[in-house]
């Protein structure tokens, strides 16, 4: 009944090449470590979907994983741009990178249509812009009352979805606080889930807050548990964003050189995101700690 | 704390026009510095919407991004992206958005697409976001951004999110941009065509028309805007102390 | 900036003849004491809209409020009929009762196109069903991707929602734990709307664990606080569902005079709910009260 | 613990048709019983789904209705009825889901609406609830119900949940009805017709007939149901002591 695999275990059984792929979590619980051991492995021709292609989809492109990115917003949040994906799409450097384009709610009804078997979903957006234009995909539909015209998107249902949790059980049941953003979504929707969460717990902590689960284990294949899996992105209530390394990724990325030495030693001379963790250091784990800011609790009651 | 620079005084004066709002749609870049301002100092009670989820947010520092755990921490409440979008913006609950551009036109079209062609772009840009419907469905739309010949256009190189066409936005395209903020001045819309409102303080109109694409016509009695309080850039310089965002 | 009023003048601020009410809550949290004091100052004409209108719409039914029902499914809930409801549509005894009706998802699916400002919701239900010929609101929709067919829904956008919670502020932020129904989406679908908690609390409570709240103050009118306010319903770790009173109520409904009865003793002759409670007895609330059950917190952590 | 009602067998029948599956969805009446007792008895792995919410419920207690409290307490998730409907019924993650009827005809088409006219109805039932999309979106689904020549009629008076109709079950309409459980005996379909499959112990073929309002065709081999072991009794009397809702 256990899910609990490791990284690379998870990552070689249920993402393969040519895969249509989301790593999910918008500017939370990106997991950087799924990301970086989909590198390892060298997957290659993937089509890589998120709403906010960041850096570590940056690196995925630059080390030559994707072949297509379908998304709303690409860029380095708060920095600026993401210099691998821009020389591929404005260079055709070293290779071509096909994509498509939403916006955010768009990009979020694609989801929601996946995830509940619609053959589209209908949204209140693109009038007047060039988004249709550029992607046919985005069509007009006709409300069947009355002469209104919304537009539609059409579904998106990823081979795989793997989004970063604070907690899951062993089965897969994953719970998440702070920004949710679409991973209910993009994991309903998907053929295959990882989740990466940073704590393993007793099914007993997830049934004491049920409300509190974002994702059933009905819809996981595998659960990698991954202290610091999302580093530099957050956790809320874990680490904070190491806003130092978004600041430094714009100067790695603008030179493709610096940026294969970085996957060099950050990606490949590492087994796993242990590695990881420890060369990243103590120091900085303890930098990036927020203060304690509990909850509090409510009552479930018991009704024997 | 005499003297401040351009982006100081760009940020001060969008900041003052959410005196009045109650809520605030925030988009990523300068909108996100403007508005935490804002609620420092024009409005406390200005609720604050990200489309990363977050209604209500009271953050305790300079967000970094949209997604800030700031912003999360401390908030009314957090919600799915779904829900952010559908309920809160597209049900019509937000009375003004903030947005960022890259480019923008006399009409208000926005660009943060692409500069140059789509399909061999120049520049490829961020995109979207959730610009394109926040610009449809927020009650009225300010812009933030800096301003120059080359993103003051004759015509933006990609419509992102809609401005006003000739012959008037349709209904169904909401009010759409009524304000825009640069490091220069503050502009409206008069019939769909951006007007001058105001000149910051030591900037000259000659310098605003060089720094537009098109011939901007300017009233020279044109008004100044006041010049950022102590308070205001008190303010500032405690949200971005390292001036990291705020050169 | 306090939304606290009294239930008597919430409802007579927010509730005017001839208005579209929803008192949501799926089986959990059903406003009994609104209903009681919509009939109480005996408005007229209501629309009265509900997925599950149960024994608090037969309640108001009997006493004359509305002229017209909108539902998907309409029943004591484990127990039987709703006989004053089933009189007037069977017999019109004594009047007429208009209904309107759908499957749940497709009154789910008409509170989200309401709350999401769509002009239709599109959902897979209703093939081979004879609800559509039943209702002509539900309609076929032609995916402008491929060929299929799904059905529609229109919006449901209340005069009034009025919804039983666990706790607010007195600003109107509303927490929900157990089920949380459609709530949300009612709420946001509405022109006005009432919360009624069983915890008037501090905001420092809510902004604490923000994932928690379903309802926003941004679209709350009124907050009314009414300890047992759901009663016979429950509210989850509060107390638990009165089962007799589901029981009795089939023989009270079932006898016009004793369901007149009824309201006369406990409605009519009561002022507010505080005097219901009362007339209930603590007895009935420690038998009624759960055992704890903590959800145990989380922690958001404190970024400054 | 010797001897058993009707309503105990009929419940008991329908709980180990529950002993493969994996994710059930619980109808209101009858099907909330069978499935509890499912989950003591047949497939103590099952996940129970409730339309009012609930996934991979642990309850308690025998719940009174589909949202007892004891359904979300302890719960493997608790979420939205939006959530609910779309993401786990209708994003097809339900492998059985289990209904009950007021009325069912050979064609498996249930009414759960009305009977007699739907404009002038001799009696008004409770509606669909969720019962007509769950019908489309479980991979099968089964029912339970007593069946009498009332309850089992030749044409239903509505049909609220499609059936089979002639020329088969549209794909894009879903797997449709595989089982029914009465008192009386089972009941399976065999292109698009319902066929008995075992009649209870005690029952005979005569008086599954009487109760059918259409000329049943029956095997006079037709299987015995098994009798209720003395554990599924005990759990069906742990679970209703005081036989409020199995008389």
């Amino acid at each position: 009944m256990s899910k609990v695999a490791s990284m690379h275990d998870a990552v070689a059984a249920l993402v393969r090449d040519g895969d249509t792929v989301a790593i999910e979590g918008f500017t939370h619980l990106i997991s950087f470590a799924a990301g970086h051991e989909i590198i390892r492995q060298r997957r290659r021709d993937l089509t890589l979907c998120r709403l906010t292609p960041d850096i570590v989809y940056d690196q995925m492109v630059a080390a030559g994983v994707a072949r297509k990115l379908v998304f709303s917003w690409m860029g380095n949040p708060g920095v600026g741009s993401l210099h691998a994906i821009r020389r591929r799409i404005e260079h055709a450097d070293p290779a071509p990178l096909e994509i498509e384009e939403y916006s955010h709610f768009g990009m979020v009804g694609r989801y929601t249509a996946g995830a509940a078997g619609l053959p589209f979903f209908p949204l209140r957006s693109y009038e007047g812009s060039d988004l249709p234009t550029a992607n046919p995909r985005i069509v007009p539909v006709a409300s069947p009352y009355g002469d209104e015209i919304v537009y539609a998107v059409p579904p998106l249902n990823p081979d795989v979805t793997i989004i970063g949790v604070q907690r899951a059980t062993a089965a897969g049941d994953a719970q998440v606080w702070g920004l949710t953003g679409c991973q209910q979504e993009a994991a309903f929707a998907a053929d295959r889930v990882i989740v990466v969460c940073e704590e393993l717990v007793d099914e007993a902590v997830v049934r004491a807050d049920p409300n509190r689960t974002l994702v059933p284990g009905l819809v996981v294949d595998a659960v990698v548990v991954v202290p610091h899996g999302c580093h530099p992105s957050f956790a809320q209530g874990y680490y904070d964003r190491d806003n130092a390394f978004y600041l430094a990724w714009d100067a790695i990325s603008r030179d493709p050189e610096a940026l294969a030495a970085w996957i060099d030693e950050w990606v490949y001379a590492l087994a796993d995101h242990a590695e990881y963790a420890a060369k990243v250091g103590e120091e900085r784990w303890r930098e990036l700690t927020p203060v304690s800011a509990p909850s509090g609790g409510v009552d479930y009651g018991s009704y024997a | 704390m005499s003297g401040w620079t351009e982006s100081e005084m760009m940020v001060v004066a969008a900041a003052r026009r959410l005196t009045d709002e109650r809520v605030c749609f925030v988009g990523i870049g300068l909108p996100n510095i403007a508005c935490a301002l804002a609620k420092r100092t024009a409005n406390p009670q200005l609720e604050l919407v990200y489309e990363s989820g977050v209604f209500g947010a009271e953050p305790a520092r300079l967000p970094l991004s949209i997604g800030d755990p700031t912003l999360a921490a401390g908030a009314a409440a957090v919600t799915g992206m779904f829900q952010l979008f559908a309920y809160y913006l597209q049900g019509g609950r937000v009375d003004v958005a903030f947005l960022g551009a890259a480019q923008i036109d006399a009409a208000g079209n926005i660009n943060t697409t692409v500069v140059g062609d789509y399909a061999a772009p120049d520049v490829r840009l961020p995109g979207s976001g959730g610009a394109c419907e926040i610009g449809i469905n927020a009650k009225k739309v300010f812009v933030i951004m800096r301003q120059s010949a080359r993103s003051f256009v004759p015509h933006v190189d990609f419509v992102t999110t809609s401005g006003h066409p000739p012959g008037g936005r349709p209904a169904r395209w909401g009010a759409g941009p009524a304000l825009v903020v640069t490091q220069l001045g503050v502009f409206g819309f008069t019939e769909g065509v951006m007007q001058l409102e105001s000149v910051h303080p030591g900037v000259d109109i000659a310098t605003v028309r060089a720094a537009c694409g098109w011939d901007l016509e300017v009233d020279a009695a044109v008004a100044q805007t006041p010049p950022p309080t102590e308070a205001e850039l008190a303010a500032v310089r405690v949200l971005d102390p390292d001036r990291t965002y705020l050169r």
